[in-house]
């Protein structure tokens, strides 16, 4: 029954807030630590427009020459077009994290139900889903991206869309793996017994514990697509240059290096780390979490 | 006692790890020290780029400008442009013809050819020769050569062989530029032996490409200062090029001897920083194509290194799109075309895009070119006063703006065109009743947009071919620019007509006044608006000489040598 | 010092104490615990799991693992005090003086290696100078000691049976002839009949190598035939101490009785068997006063409140109960 | 089921996943909204000049047609044209970046491997100290590092201050090692025929070890298909080899990685060169795989160290080094080392990334230029030849895995 215990303690967990997770270690602390890093960087990316000194699409808000490096007025330096670099950092997350949020419902919409029909229909339909999905997972997952990315075109829905099948086949063998154990626990075998309909048993019995696991993968996966949309605009299939982008800062600076510009991409660069490292350890902390193991 | 031993034999091996270690670093280093000291000085001058040839180096398909490069130095026209000059009449120099004249009727030249040039076979060069390059260019005419390549027998309507050392080309119609038009890349001569042989029938098929292994076999041409002897493409992109001396260079004996250098190796960077840092090492000895404004700006501070700054012909314009495919109407409309091209700010795109590398230009045709106005000028720069009214009289005000898509390329095609775009759109919208919307496509798609017509406004860039005003102002006809101008632009016809008159005269006041005519005409209609002149830009080492950045943009690769 | 005056036992444990630091508290696994051992001597470590004896069997040779710790007292092998010696210097004793032989000989031998690369090194490791050939060649006389064909020394521990691993692990444990050897509970993975063979060959081994043997079990049955002395553990407590035929016959600690009562025997036709009701206790928050209390029919009063003295009942045999304490408070009284 | 079914099943279901896998690429290109030809030239087309290209590169077959002479073309290593003008080999482009990319690889994996193992047994033997938490926070920030933005920063430090390293490209001109070079005279249809006859020789070699297992009455089946599959594929790689080799006429470098090929040609110079080169690229990449291993070698470690043999080797008074390394590292390097097969697809994507930063000639440049192109014939072809690579190194490790743990017999 160790399934149904996960989800007892996923409710108990949570439910009464975070002041309990500060007991479970650095388990715990790694949530905290990353749902902050995460919860920050969204609220400085949404209330980003308000805060920034300047217009961070503006042209030669500081006067030439530039890129000029930090200084009082331009804490973070400014770069090439003379746009202020704190202003395009305050605002700059939105491409990503939409990206990330995108792909990760995507995912959800695609992955978990072809995961749970596959696996409780069982039989063709299951193994020809999981060939399929095999291959997809076993494939380098950034050159799928690249490819599909170049396929489709620019654009934040089609980043997400080729990031998400990237990732699908991670929910799909997560969610047909659950559903696996699930179905052979007696609970839900006597709900069968009991008359339930293969539908409510399910959705009322299976899908439930199954949620945990999957919000696992999605903290994880939101780490993954954050970077694997960084990479998408580093190979110019990014969005354009009026979108105030960190992955596009970051590109674009590599030009100026030789010039020592380090301010261009350190900030940028940095900021990207932090937003994947904040789900990162989100993900790591749920993950041990939620998963039962042995205490040493 | 025997703890002891122990610890004493871990030791022992540990000690022995690093012993091998730094025997084997010493060793290395060792015989790095003897080989670095035994090297022979190295005799070769080394070039490296960020360009590449595109697919080939033959005259009869090659459209890019490091195939033109290449062709340049190892191919041979029948006359050149003299180094370090702006290209004008005076300024062609016989080389494979010694002598010419044009008939009276202006329809036929005669060449006479310099004799005793010999093929690396030793087939001396002959009439039949400039006859057979001509006849497959013309008969292979692909369409994606030069545009005028391609269109060869527009110009010219045959060559005739008059004896071994003359031949004729009778023209279809007066062309004043002829003379430049020869000694463009697209007219070297090749070697039949390479070129496909002796025939008459001629494809596309027959065009010579790059053959992995067999560098003779990549190209066609044999005349030059230079032989090709080494050519590595590493997947699909050059690697490196070794050039030798041509020992049969008719001009070999010229003042002290051409080339001037006897092995130049090119090596090809994918990048501009990584082609800067390579100069700045001093890992080669010149740098042409591509550094980038920065960098440039920061190498011209180093005392390791020369920086050269010459003419450049490339220019950036920016088409207004006649009729939109079915979106944006109001753009017919001149009046509207004039008034976003006064919102423009050409400096501040050059000072801030291009750290005033590039300069401003008000005319189709560049500075140092014949013909070149100022005519753009009228119009101003940022005359937001003027263009802010236009634009009211057509109804357009802060409440109602004009929406506009500016279109850019992505792909790195043409310098720093996003930067560009950026510039562009908040010059537009400083008027405050321009509302602009960025598109960017990757330059095969862009390139098929444009030829869709689908873009409102869009940049676009021209180097020349051959180095006449001819080659610039046509951009206002090119078909394949597929503006549609053409057909109903306001001030057309009559600028077709200067523009035929300009092509056809061989006077160069006449044709002045005829360029600076269809530049008029252009500020009236304003389809497309002229915005930068490139420099051209080569960092070298201190000591290398011979860099000539003129007009033609032809990279003389035969003049540069190190000073000792 | 004269060894003709003191006689240094093989092995003296004096009052070991050792915790285990979890993040929730300190937890008591052996409380001041103390024995000796003569060479030759069989010694029976009997517990229920959790009592603590593997804890003390790990202990002895340093092993303590991780988060535990000993907080007190000493063990000395052949007069050496080893709780003060250096990693390096504890290292060259495991092996050499004193053999361990583990539960599980499935899990316990080294799945990457050949059973004679164990051997190898494992006698390289303590005899540097023996060459690689010696080695096999003493592997192959003590694996035919413990009756494994000597040319099966190139296989690997997967082409063994549970019962012919725990010979190899025997043969490991004596390779270098140590004065002690610890067994903790040799036998509890292997089936019943290859149980009584391994026991038989530890004795025989005993026998010939001339060492102690310290057997670890839960098993009180199989100790007390075989054993010379026998230890009963409860809770990390030494609760009883007797030679094997005395604590067969005069059982007087509760625990030790209850264990023996659980022993199923073939000769007695009706024997009612009977568990000791409960469970040991948690060792986080112990019970104040006797660790055994809540489970003894015959706790009093103070067995909740005090924690009961050792006494000795009879000699050589030592109990940790009030019940025996009063007992024999009132035979000095009287 | 058990390690070892699982293990034929892993090969035979590798099969039908490569197959899967290709279709579906064929699919992704075949699906592109318009007409990928007309982006393909410079003017306005004339309906000749597409008709030609599509018939140049069989586009103008029906879907099917086109589908299977890919199949077949694939069999014969052949993986179309490319659609830039010249319409090149696209197997010939990708045999000549690859060496790049297998030299960055190599050299990358055994950063990682070697930071991760050294990391994450430190991490593990001091559990809980601060030893361990830093090990652990740099494995969780390296992971969360986007790889170009590391080598970014490797660049300025190392290459544009300090000016230890080159910043880009594979070596100094002039310094291409040769290695001892092949001369053969260029064979007649070149490349793609040899490697063509690479299919039956496979195929032979194939049947005659099957043959011959049967001879020797080997009864477990799945043995025999292994060792005769590991034959096939032997020889193909063999031929593989020499056609690549052969469709150089002037020779080529031996192995085409520049390590190697210098120290064949006794070059020094060359070989410090390549180091040089090859150092920042492949620290980068390292570094960022290096995350995965330090944690994943870490907890098996933890895991390992718990085990009962490790304590027993530590109660027979063996060094430590020897516990830890001999014992527990032995035992916790075959997951490790099945990581490593599965880290192989991070790292040809991390590659893509690095090779862009450092400007480093291999197929990750390749894929990047050609998408720019809207190449689509090449991005296919580099997607998949990416693809089977990532399958076959995870079969090789998988084999691996089975001969190194010696509980796992057939």
């Amino acid at each position: 029954m160790p399934k149904l215990e996960i989800k007892r303690s996923f409710l108990a967990r949570f439910i009464p807030g975070l002041a309990s997770l500060t007991k479970r270690g650095s388990a715990g602390w790694m949530t905290i630590i990353g749902s902050g890093i995460v919860l920050s960087m969204v609220l400085m990316t949404v209330l980003g427009p308000w805060f920034s000194p300047y217009d961070p699409t503006a042209i030669n808000v500081s006067p030439p020459p530039n890129p000029s490096p930090p200084s009082g007025d331009f804490p973070l330096g400014t770069n090439l077009l003379g746009q202020d670099m704190l202003s395009r950092i305050l605002c700059g997350g939105s491409v990503m994290i939409q990206v990330a949020l995108l792909s990760v419902l995507f995912c959800f919409i695609i992955g978990v139900p072809v995961g749970l029909l596959a696996s409780y229909a069982g039989g063709m339909i299951d193994r020809i889903s999981t060939l399929v999905m095999d291959s997809f997972y076993a494939f380098p997952g950034l050159v799928l991206a690249i490819a599909i990315a170049a396929m489709m075109g620019r654009g934040v829905v089609n980043m997400a869309l080729s990031i998400a099948v990237v990732y699908v086949p991670s929910y799909f063998r997560m969610v047909r793996s659950q559903v696996l154990t699930i179905k052979e626990l007696p609970y839900t075998e006597a709900a069968r017994a009991t008359g339930a309909k293969g539908q409510t048993v399910l959705l009322r019995y299976i899908l439930p514990n199954v949620v945990p696991s999957i919000v696992v993968v999605a903290t994880v996966n939101f780490a993954d697509a954050i970077l694997t949309a960084a990479g998408l605009t580093f190979v110019g299939l990014g969005v354009g240059i009026d979108v105030p982008d960190w992955g596009w800062d970051l590109t674009q600076g590599r030009q100026l290096l030789p010039s020592g510009s380090w301010w261009v991409i350190t900030f940028p660069g940095i900021m990207i780390l932090l937003l994947a490292l904040g789900f990162t350890l989100v993900g790591e902390g749920l993950s041990e979490l939620l998963t039962p193991r042995l205490e040493r | 006692m025997k703890k002891v031993k122990n610890s004493r034999k871990a030791v022992s091996t540990t000690m022995a790890i690093v012993a091998i270690v730094i025997i084997v670093i010493v060793v290395i280093a060792g015989i790095y020290a003897y080989q670095t000291y035994l090297a022979p000085p190295r005799k070769e001058l080394i070039m490296g780029t960020t360009d590449s040839v595109e697919s080939a180096i033959d005259p009869s398909r090659a459209w890019d400008f490091f195939g033109w490069e290449i062709i340049q130095n190892t191919g041979c026209t029948l006359v050149e442009i003299k180094p370090g000059s702006s290209a004008t009449a005076e300024d062609f120099e016989p080389a494979l013809a010694t002598d010419w004249t044009l008939s009276a009727d202006k329809i036929t030249w005669t060449f006479t050819l310099r004799e005793g040039v010999e093929f690396a076979d030793g087939t001396e060069f002959n009439a039949s020769h400039v006859k057979y390059s001509f006849d497959r260019a013309m008969g292979i005419n692909h369409p994606e050569g030069m545009p005028l390549g391609s269109e060869f027998d527009t110009i010219i309507d045959s060559v005739e062989v008059v004896s071994k050392y003359v031949v004729e080309f009778n023209l279809v119609q007066p062309f004043g530029p002829f003379l430049a038009l020869l000694s463009c890349q697209a007219c070297a001569i090749v070697n039949p032996e390479y070129a496909g042989g002796w025939k008459t029938d001629w494809s596309e098929d027959d065009v010579v490409y790059y053959e992995e292994g067999d560098v003779r076999a990549s190209h066609t041409m044999d005349l030059g200062p230079y032989n090709l002897v080494d050519w590595t493409r590493v997947a699909g992109k050059d690697n490196e090029m070794r050039l030798e001396a041509n020992p049969n260079y008719w001009n070999r004996d010229a003042d002290g001897g051409l080339p001037k250098t006897e092995v130049v190796i090119i090596k090809f960077y994918a990048d501009a920083t990584a082609l800067r840092l390579a100069i700045e090492a001093g890992d080669i000895d010149v740098a042409f194509r591509h550094i980038s404004a920065t960098d440039i700006e920061d190498l011209q501070d180093d005392p390791d290194v020369k920086v050269w700054e010459g003419v450049g012909a490339a220019i950036q314009y920016m088409i207004f799109q006649e009729d939109p495919v079915g979106t944006l109407p109001q753009l017919n409309n001149a009046k509207i075309r004039r008034a976003l091209t006064a919102c423009l700010n050409r400096s501040e795109v050059c000072s801030t895009v291009f750290l005033n590398q590039m300069s401003p230009l008000y005319s189709i045709l560049p500075d140092g070119m014949l013909g070149h106005t100022e005519a753009f000028a009228e119009l101003g720069d940022a005359n937001l006063t003027y263009a802010i009214s236009e634009l009211a009289d057509l109804g357009y005000s802060e409440t109602n703006k004009l929406e506009i898509e500016l279109y850019y390329e992505s792909s790195g095609h043409y310098p720093s065109s996003a930067e560009q775009a950026a510039v562009y759109k908040s010059q537009f919208e400083a008027s405050g009743v321009v509302d602009v919307t960025l598109k960017s496509l990757d330059w095969p798609s862009y390139r098929e947009a444009r030829s869709e017509g689908t873009m409102h406004i869009y940049l676009y860039g021209w180097y020349p071919d051959y180095i006449d005003p001819d080659n610039y102002a046509f951009l206002y006809y090119a078909v394949w620019l597929n503006h549609h101008y053409i057909e109903n632009g306001e001030h057309y016809a009559e600028m077709k007509a200067a523009y035929d008159d300009a092509r056809a005269s061989s006077v160069e006041s006449e044709r002045i006044d005829l360029y600076a005519e269809i530049d008029d005409y252009a500020v009236m209609d304003c389809p497309v608006v002229p915005i930068w002149q490139g420099a051209a830009w080569a960092v070298t080492k201190p000591n290398i000489k011979g860099v000539y950045l003129d007009i033609t943009q032809t990279w003389r690769i035969w003049l540069l040598y190190e000073e000792s | 010092m004269n060894d003709d005056v003191i006689s240094l036992p093989l092995l003296e444990v004096d009052s070991l104490t050792v915790d285990y630091r979890t993040r929730d508290g300190d937890i008591r696994a052996v409380n001041n615990l103390s024995f000796a051992l003569e060479k030759g001597e069989t010694l029976g470590l009997v517990g229920e799991s959790g009592s603590g004896k593997s804890t003390l069997g790990l202990s002895i040779i340093q092993l303590v693992p991780v988060p535990g710790v000993i907080v007190n007292g000493h063990v000395r092998i052949d007069g050496v005090d080893v709780v003060r010696l250096s990693d390096e210097e504890m290292r060259a004793i495991r092996g050499k003086n004193v053999g361990f032989v583990f539960q599980d000989p499935m899990t316990s031998l080294n799945p990457v290696k050949k059973v004679g690369a164990h051997f190898i090194e494992l006698i390289r490791t303590h005899e540097p100078n023996v060459t690689e050939a010696e080695a096999l060649e003493r592997a192959q006389k003590t694996l035919n000691d413990v009756g494994i064909l000597p040319e099966r020394i190139n296989d690997y521990p997967h082409q063994f049976s549970g019962g012919m691993r725990q010979r190899i692990m025997i043969a490991l444990a004596i390779a270098l002839n140590p004065g002690v050897v610890i067994a903790d509970e040799p036998t509890t993975a292997l089936d019943v009949i290859v149980q009584a063979k391994i026991l038989d060959l530890l004795k025989n081994l005993r026998d010939t190598y001339g060492m102690a043997l310290i057997l670890i079990t839960h098993d009180l049955s199989i100790v007390l035939e075989r054993c010379d002395k026998i230890i009963v553990m409860y809770a990390g407590n030494l609760v009883e101490y007797a030679t094997g035929t005395e604590l067969h016959s005069h059982p007087r600690h509760p625990y030790t009785q209850g264990l023996l009562q659980s022993i199923p025997n073939i000769e007695l036709a009706e024997q009612k068997l009977e568990a000791i009701p409960g469970s040991p206790p948690n060792l986080l928050n112990p019970p104040k006063g006797c660790r055994f209390w809540l489970r003894c029919s015959e706790a009093g009063e103070n067995c909740e409140t005090e924690e009961p003295p050792i006494v000795e009942v009879s000699p050589g045999h030592f109990v940790r109960c009030f019940k025996e304490a009063d007992k024999s408070e009132r035979n000095r009284k009287r | 089921m058990d390690l070892r079914s699982y293990i034929v099943a892993r090969v035979l279901l590798m099969i039908p996943m490569i197959f899967l896998l290709l279709s579906i690429v064929f699919l992704i290109v075949r699906v592109v909204p318009g007409d990928p030809v007309l982006l393909h030239f410079e003017k306005k087309a004339s309906e000749e000049a597409m008709a030609e290209m599509r018939r140049e590169l069989r586009l103008d077959q029906p879907l099917h047609v086109q589908y299977f002479e890919y199949l077949a073309g694939l069999l014969r290593g052949d993986l179309g044209k490319s659609m830039a003008p010249g319409r090149d080999s696209i197997s010939q482009h990708i045999f000549s970046a690859f060496p790049a990319t297998l030299e960055l690889a190599l050299f990358s994996i055994l950063i990682a491997v070697g930071i991760g193992i050294l990391l994450g047994v430190r991490a593990s033997t001091s559990y809980n100290s601060v030893q361990d938490h830093v090990i652990r926070v740099f494995g969780t920030v390296i992971y969360a590092i986007p790889v170009f933005f590391l080598g970014m920063i490797l660049l300025l430090v190392f290459s544009i201050y300090l000016k230890w390293f080159p910043a880009g490209g594979r070596i100094k001109p002039l310094m291409e090692p040769e290695g001892l070079t092949f001369y053969f005279s260029k064979p007649a249809g070149g490349f793609v025929q040899v490697f063509t006859w690479s299919f039956p020789v496979g195929l032979i070699s194939w049947a005659i070890s099957l043959v011959a297992l049967k001879r020797k009455a080997i009864k477990f089946w799945p043995k025999g298909l292994l060792i005769s599959l590991l034959v096939l594929s032997a020889g193909w790689i063999v031929y593989a080899y020499f056609a690549w080799h052969l469709m150089f006429r002037g020779g080529l470098h031996i192995t085409g990685l520049y390590t190697i090929d210098s120290l064949l040609d006794g070059n020094v110079v060359k070989f410090v060169e390549a180091v040089r080169y090859l150092f920042l690229p492949s620290l980068t990449l390292g570094l960022m795989l290096s995350g995965v291993f330090i944690r994943l070698t870490r907890s098996n470690m933890l895991e390992t160290l718990r085990l009962d043999f490790v304590t027993a080797a530590r109660a027979r008074g063996l060094k430590e080094s020897s516990v830890v390394y001999g014992y527990a590292l032995r035992n916790a390097f075959l997951p490790i080392l099945t990581m490593m097969g599965l880290q192989f697809a991070m790292l040809l994507g991390g590659a893509i990334l690095t090779e862009t930063t450092f400007s480093w000639p291999g197929l990750g440049r390749y894929l990047v230029d050609r998408i720019s192109f809207r190449d689509y014939t090449a991005i296919q072809g580099a997607v998949i030849f990416f693809g089977i690579l990532v399958a076959v190194v995870n079969l090789v490790v998988d084999i691996l895995y089975a001969y190194l743990d010696p509980r796992i017999r057939f």
